[in-house]
């Protein structure tokens, strides 16, 4: 299985090459290739209908017990089937679609860059492996939503659902390792779903389901991060009916069907679940009403029917598993045909929008036999696989019992409602009505795109008619996967006249209903704020706003506030550290002056008054001076303390500076008055870092110190140092290293001066 | 056993030393110096990979400096971690090197680029080597110093502004470094680390120790550009040309925070609920308000540098965790960080080259243009921002799971956020960048096209490919690395092993 | 004429200096000294020449390059270091001639090494005076 | 004794904080070498105020007891010679950044900064 995946993305890197340049090879090359790919997988069908499951493990991560773990049971390869198949489908259709396109080659190499990744989510049952396929799923989806870069809304629509998507996926991981950490699996899933019990003991549980289901809702367009859905639809029509109709957007959905055996005995995960679903689905089939563009009415249609899987895993039970299971099947058949015959609509009359469509039953007869099909699908009208699919849910949620479900019952009769309302327009205003294009030359789109969404109405037909035959084997299996249990599911078209049914009629009549009051229902008044992309924009510039007052605080260009920034947040640790260890001053200063000597208190007195003098002076020169008595009081210092060397080096090192200091004080412009209080301003920083210090340093030279180095060196100066002078002993030959990196600065700055002086002013644009 | 041992510690340094000292002999000859730079760079590479290898197979290397015996002398100590930032200092500066072939004008290169960016490296290479506190001082001066000329080389008015703040306030670092290192001898008598260590440990006042982790953690805050002390990062290292800018970005940091890594898993570990709580915290605000800044940005470089002090905030959280796979988080994060953030400045030069600008308004098109450029950025700035499997999910996924493991969901969450805003952060690049058209496209304002950029720069796309390839590694295989990384995390977390290894070796 | 005074005094005092700065270098291993001080020492009559007379003419009297000194300084230091390596011992070990010699005392290794810091000294300063007095 | 010490230390890293919070960049530079000092100062007072007996050892005498510690003054050495190369290098980047701006005022030197 993992090559399968590699070579599905080594095609896509081979067609960013290749496609474009030999498109009459490429095509059919990569047909076969796909043709091979669901062969491969259709091999399996025998032994997974006797129940078998299978799997593969290639090591990968050992370090973090991340493999490419492989697992193939009804529901990973329904999925994997729907994913390939839809695949060479959607690529056939768009070689025409595209055709025109100067990106084409990357056009596919995204798509079967998607394709793998969607087969890794699906096929993984590693779960950080499955993540990080589940995130290349967001990021191919990133860049086909983004294709057409050069317009505004592509851009916007592109980065919105990566965001949206990606940050659930953040949550996700979460929840995954949280997962991990609960049941020490190892993240294998095969080992994780038979231990319930482990994720309950560990308290993680609640912050595992949240997480997961953050990641779920984001991925699957469930409110209120439902909004990315519609605005994806910037993308090109193939990439919408694969990514946002049948394949990407179910991911949430098959992890939650993947993850449900864990969790299927949790309230939580029921409530949670089912009302985000029965809202979604409500909203979304509202929102698909007031639309006039075709790819956005099936865009929130789209929104809605994923409400009611989510609601449907949310209610529970084998019944609405198998309810959704074919319900899922009826969606993505109905969905990506009706995306692609909206693509070739709109390639072909270059509109999409309902109210300027029309006369498309003569126009384009098969397309529009595609469409008639599929909305029929839709709607839910017999003998399509979608009326199966309508039935079991209202099936499901009539007889299962749970608090929530009549509840559900009645939200799903008001969605389906407006589901029939939807079809009727469009099969009524695009197809049959006659209208402004009745007398234009519009022709049949090319049989590349005529003909997939043709096969999918046909197959959305035949299972409807014969359901136990076409799709229940497969799908029998895959339910089963979701409740771990034995296959339950019976598939009829027809279960006789029971109140079911009557419930689908009555759906039927209320939506007939909402057409005729479509007009009137549009115009109920929206505020801006019931629109979720409202709240996004707000997000996003309230983050904005956020960084830009944040850093024109903390970055505002003033040196002595980043100084000052400094200074307080290290006096702050040093208080902590201080009052934190009870660290008080030293014992009282009783012998303060014991072997005081007179030298000592010039030093000070001198130090002082050269300090005290620094703080108010004008002229340059005597801040330069007064500096040097404050340097060769140092100076003195360090004679009276035994370090002659040291005295030398301080007093040459002073004088150095003195006479650059004063070689360049000449240039600069006279100091102008400065404002008083612009100087004082810091003046408490200064005072308390130097109250700091001196306590810091008073605590510090009352301590003992261990003279074991002291003793060493001086001991062995002259034995194995071969000097008298200890320190200069230490300084070439003790720790020459330091001496050797000492120069090396000197060196450096030396270049550095050169390059100041020297360097004629670069004065090109940066 | 030690004269075995000595070239391998001693030879990157030599090399690097050397060349600088000869490129000052050949100061009038920038060609010559250009040749050296290429040669020691090679050199250093090979170099780091013996010293690594060694060290891998053989365990910690030291050498007695002088043949003074520890604690008495300097010790240089290689051990994992070291050997492994040598490595990777190694390969960026190559990679470096070559960019600057064809991106430092003449006069640069004149005027002593080649000699200081030696010298810089060489600095950063003795700063992962010593095992002795005062002399880490001096490598950091050395590196320090060489980083100030490079940021000031070519006298531009924003270098010369940007250089006042980073001077200021590494000066102010530096001192209170030397400060620190005062008051642990005052305490301890002993410089040496290993002998710190065991001295720290046996300290009857840790209130004291206190107060010397208080001035190191307020030094290498400010070099590694923790929260509130990175002001200085962002004025200055937009300023200089790209290569030094990259090198920086890449390795001057992480001297911090190799430094941070080393004393507080190998000296302050005296009081690890406050020590290290105090560091996650700041860990936590460092990545927050560094994205913020680079989301408040409109320069391609800005933003990148402001990411540069969002990332460190990672990088620290992992120290602070404490824990063996945390601490491997931050050692992945730190190797895989360097190669991206390096490569991203790398192809940001590259944009400017195509276009002239570095304001993301006044870019865009590279998308059409250039998708070789696309797709190198697209690697390294998803990578940064965390999508898998490219080698930045990793660091924060391990990061994630150390943190959720320890309890510590605050943290993990808002790591989290911080990824997601980097996402906004860099996919701001991307739209504005790559895929938006340019507003001068229409005035043919591209200079070159995809095979004339290439002829004309190829060095500049070389050295971008020979980093992304290595951010390919880490991300398709990154198990070597993190292998290494959690065997370095359990050597950093028993410091006996490196107490053992330095004052154990002075017999033999 | 005043230059003339200067330049008198300044050929004068430079051997002073000089001798005076070794005088510091070598009694440094014994006493307070060594390379730092001598090389800043030496220095000081080149420093007040190029001071007085300004760049051009310091630049005829002193032929050789300082930064070249700087860089041949440092690399007499590095270089010192290594004799011990070639003899199998640490880097930087001191290895000593057994014999002394008269004024300069014992030889070895870490003399050089202070000798290399005193050219760097000497040429660091000088090329800093020199730059700075070009213009 | 030490108290003075400290003083003398608190003092003096006062002052160069006060001339570092100042709009002037030469201000700035002199409170950057006086911060250097205070850092010093303070690392060589670690070490002891031995007076009258420098770590020079006397081949006769055997006794070494008493001497100053002749390590801080050995670091002191090498931090003095460091912050030289630091306090050079901004003097001249001072005299360069006024011939190039043509200000002093930091208040001025801040585009870097602007978003």
């Amino acid at each position: 299985m993992l090559f399968s995946l590699l070579s599905i993305f080594l095609a896509g890197l081979l067609a960013a090459f290749f496609y474009r340049r030999y498109p009459k090879v490429a095509l059919p090359v990569l047909s076969l290739f796909l043709l091979g790919i669901i062969a491969y997988f259709a091999r399996f069908t025998a032994p997974v209908l006797q129940g078998e499951v299978l799997i593969q493990e290639v090591p990968w991560i050992n370090a973090l017990d991340i493999h490419f773990t492989f697992l193939l049971d009804g529901l990973s390869l329904f999925f994997a089937l729907l994913i390939t198949v839809f695949g060479l489908l959607i690529l056939l259709y768009s070689s025409k679609y595209m055709e025109h396109s100067a990106q084409r080659g990357r056009f596919v190499s995204y798509l079967l860059l998607f394709m793998g990744s969607m087969l890794g989510v699906v096929l993984s049952a590693n779960l950080i492996s499955l993540f990080v396929f589940w995130e290349l799923t967001s990021f191919s989806s990133f860049l086909l939503i983004g294709f057409n870069h050069r317009q505004e809304a592509s851009r916007r629509a592109a980065r919105q659902a990566l965001l949206i998507t990606s940050g659930g996926g953040l949550a996700l991981m979460a929840g995954f390792i949280f997962l991990e950490i609960a049941t020490g699996s190892g993240y294998q899933l095969t080992e994780l779903l038979t231990r319930p019990e482990a994720v309950a003991d560990s308290g993680l549980r609640t912050a595992a389901i949240i997480l997961i289901a953050i990641g779920a809702i984001s991925k699957s367009a469930q409110f209120p991060l439902h909004f990315w859905l519609p605005n994806a639809m910037a993308a090109p029509t193939p990439v919408s009916a694969y990514l946002h109709a049948a394949t990407m957007v179910k991911a949430g959905v098959y992890l939650l069907f993947r993850l449900n055996p864990l969790f299927q005995e949790v309230a939580l995960w029921h409530h949670l679940l089912g009302i985000t679903g029965a809202l979604t689905m409500t909203l979304g089939a509202w929102k698909a009403f007031q639309e006039d563009d075709l790819k956005r009415i099936l865009a929130y249609t789209t929104v809605s029917a994923l409400g009611i899987l989510f609601m449907m895993v949310g209610l529970g039970g084998e019944a609405a598993v198998n309810a959704a299971m074919v319900y899922l099947m009826a969606h993505a058949l109905y969905k990506g045909a009706l995306f692609l015959a909206a693509g070739s609509i709109d390639h072909q009359t270059g509109s999409r929008r309902i109210s300027q469509l029309s006369d498309l039953m003569r126009k384009m007869p098969a397309t529009a036999a595609a469409v008639l099909l599929s909305a029929a699908s839709m709607a839910g009208v017999l003998p399509l696989l979608g009326f199966v699919g309508k039935e079991l849910l209202y099936d499901a949620l009539y007889h299962s019992g749970q608090e929530w479900s009549m509840i559900y019952l009645a939200l799903l009769f008001m969605a389906g409602a407006f589901f029939k309302a939807v079809s009727i327009d469009i099969v009524y205003n695009a197809l049959i009505r006659k209208g402004n294009l009745q007398d234009k030359t519009i022709r049949e789109a090319d049989v590349f795109m005529a003909f997939p969404p043709l096969l999918m109405a046909a197959v959305s037909l035949l299972a409807g008619i014969a359901p136990a035959l076409v799709v229940e084997p497969l799908l029998k299996w895959s339910a089963a996967d979701i409740y771990a249990a034995e296959p339950s599911m019976k598939l009829k078209l027809w279960h006789g006249f029971n109140r079911v049914f009557l419930l689908s009629v009555a759906t039927l009549l209320a939506g007939a209903g909402l057409y005729v009051l479509r007009d009137r229902l549009r115009q109920v008044s929206k505020p801006a704020w019931l629109d979720a992309d409202y709240w996004y924009d707000a997000v996003v510039s309230t983050t904005e706003t956020l960084a830009k007052a944040s850093t024109e605080i903390l970055q505002n260009g003033y040196l002595r506030n980043y100084i000052a920034t400094v200074i307080l947040a290290f006096s702050a640790l040093l208080i902590y550290a201080l009052v934190d260890g009870g660290l008080g001053l030293p014992r009282p200063p009783e012998g303060l002056f014991n072997g005081l000597q007179i030298y000592e208190l010039v030093i000070f007195a001198l130090v002082v008054l050269a300090v005290v003098f620094l703080f108010n002076i004008r002229s340059r020169l005597i801040v330069t001076a007064t500096f040097g008595i404050i340097g060769y009081s140092i100076a003195l210092a360090y004679t009276l303390f035994s370090a002659p060397d040291v005295a030398i080096t301080q007093f040459l090192a002073e004088t150095l500076t003195l006479i650059l200091l004063i070689l360049i004080i000449h240039r600069l412009p006279p100091y102008t008055l400065r404002n008083t209080i612009t100087r004082i301003k810091y003046l408490p920083v200064a005072i308390l870092f130097g109250v700091l210090m001196t306590i810091t340093s008073w605590i510090i030279l009352e301590q003992d110190k261990d003279s074991a180095l002291q003793r060493y060196f001086l001991e062995k100066s002259i034995s194995e140092g071969k000097g008298q002078n200890a320190v200069n002993v230490i300084l070439v030959d003790f720790r020459a290293l330091d001496t050797l990196g000492e120069i090396t600065v000197l060196t450096v700055t030396m270049i550095g001066i050169i390059a100041l002086l020297a360097f004629q002013t670069d004065r090109a644009e940066l | 056993m030690s004269d075995i041992l000595t070239p391998f510690i001693l030879l990157p340094l030599w090399v690097l030393l050397i060349a600088f000292i000869f490129c000052i002999l050949f100061w009038k000859y920038a060609k010559v110096q250009a040749v050296i730079a290429l040669t020691s760079a090679a050199g250093y590479l090979l170099s780091a990979v013996w010293l690594f290898l060694a060290v891998y197979q053989d365990g910690i290397q030291v050498v007695q400096i002088g043949n003074w015996p520890a604690p008495y002398g300097i010790t240089l100590v290689a051990d994992l971690f070291a050997s492994i930032m040598v490595l990777i200092s190694a390969v960026i500066a190559f990679a470096i090197i070559l960019y600057s072939l064809q991106d430092i004008s003449a006069e640069r290169k004149r005027n002593g680029f080649y000699p200081v960016l030696l010298v810089m490296v060489f600095g950063v290479c003795g700063s992962f080597l010593t095992g002795d506190v005062f002399n880490l001082y001096v490598w950091f001066e050395v590196m320090l110093v060489a980083s100030f000329v490079l940021i000031v080389l070519g006298n531009r008015q924003g270098q010369l502004e940007g250089s006042v703040k980073y001077v200021t306030l590494s000066f102010i670092s530096s001192g209170f470094l030397l400060t620190g290192i005062a008051i642990l001898y005052k305490l301890t008598g002993t410089l040496n680390m290993a002998d710190l260590s065991e001295a720290i440990a046996q300290h009857p006042d840790p209130e004291l120790i206190n107060l010397a982790t208080v001035f190191f953690l307020v030094g290498f805050g400010i070099k590694a550009a923790l929260f509130p002390f990175f002001s200085w990062l962002p004025a200055s290292y937009p300023t200089p040309p790209i290569s030094v800018v990259g090198l920086m970005a890449g390795l001057l940091t992480k001297v911090g925070v190799y430094a941070l890594m080393r004393f507080f898993t190998l000296l302050f570990t005296y009081d690890l609920p406050s020590t290290h709580s105090l560091l996650l915290v700041l860990a936590g605000l460092t990545m927050f308000f560094g994205v913020l800044g680079a989301l408040a940005q409109r320069d391609f470089k800005k933003i990148l540098s402001f990411h540069i002090v969002s990332q460190i905030g990672y990088m620290i959280m992992g120290l602070a965790l404490f824990t063996p796979l945390a601490i491997a988080g931050s050692i992945f994060y730190i190797v895989h960080h360097i190669l991206v953030k390096t490569n991203l400045f790398l192809i940001s030069g590259i944009v400017k080259v195509t276009q002239g600008h570095y304001l993301l308004s006044k870019l865009g098109g590279v998308y059409d243009r250039y998708p070789y450029l696309t797709l190198l950025f697209a690697i390294s700035a998803f990578s940064l921002a965390g999508i898998p499997p490219l080698s930045g999910f990793w660091g924060k996924f391990i990061l994630a799971k150390a943190g959720l493991e320890a309890n510590r969901y605050f943290i993990v969450a808002v790591s989290l956020l911080v990824g997601l805003l980097t996402l906004f952060s860099m996919s701001k690049i991307w739209v504005s960048v790559f895929w938006s058209s340019a507003p001068g496209e229409a005035k043919g304002e591209f200079k070159y096209d995809s095979r004339t950029l290439f002829k004309s720069h190829y060095l500049l796309i070389l050295s971008s490919v020979f980093l992304t390839l290595c951010t390919l590694v880490l991300s398709f295989y990154p198990e070597a690395l993190i292998a290494l990384s959690k065997r370095t995390a359990e050597q950093l977390l028993d410091p006996q092993i490196y107490i053992d290894a330095v004052l154990n070796n002075n017999n033999n | 004429m005043r230059t003339l005074i200067l330049s008198t005094i300044l050929r004068a005092l430079t051997p002073l200096f000089i001798s005076f700065a070794l005088y510091m270098f070598f009694r440094g291993h014994n006493n307070p000294g060594g390379g730092f001080i001598a090389g800043l020492i030496a220095s000081i009559p080149f420093m007040l020449h190029a001071m007085v007379f300004g760049y051009k003419r310091t630049t005829r009297v002193f032929r050789i390059r300082p930064r070249l000194l700087a860089g041949l300084g440092l690399l007499l230091a590095l270089i010192s270091g290594m004799f011990s390596v070639l003899r199998g011992e640490p880097y930087l070990s001191p290895v000593w001639v057994d014999e002394k010699l008269p004024v300069i005392g014992k030889v070895g290794t870490p003399i050089f090494f202070d000798f290399g810091v005193l050219l760097v000294v000497f040429g660091v300063v000088l090329q800093i005076t020199f730059l700075l007095t070009e213009e | 004794m030490n108290l003075l010490i400290a003083l003398i230390v608190g003092i003096l890293f006062s002052a160069s904080l006060f001339l570092m919070l100042q709009k002037s960049f030469f201000k700035l530079i002199i409170g950057v070498i006086l911060f250097g000092y205070a850092t010093i100062f303070f690392l060589f007072t670690v070490g002891g105020t031995t007076k009258n007996a420098p770590p020079l050892i006397s081949p006769q005498e055997a006794s070494v007891e008493g001497l100053a510690d002749p390590l801080p003054q050995a670091l002191t050495l090498t931090a003095i010679v460091i912050s030289i190369g630091v306090q050079l290098f901004v003097i001249v980047l001072l005299k360069k950044v006024y011939e190039e701006v043509g200000t002093e005022d930091l208040d001025d030197l801040n585009t870097t900064d602007r978003i």
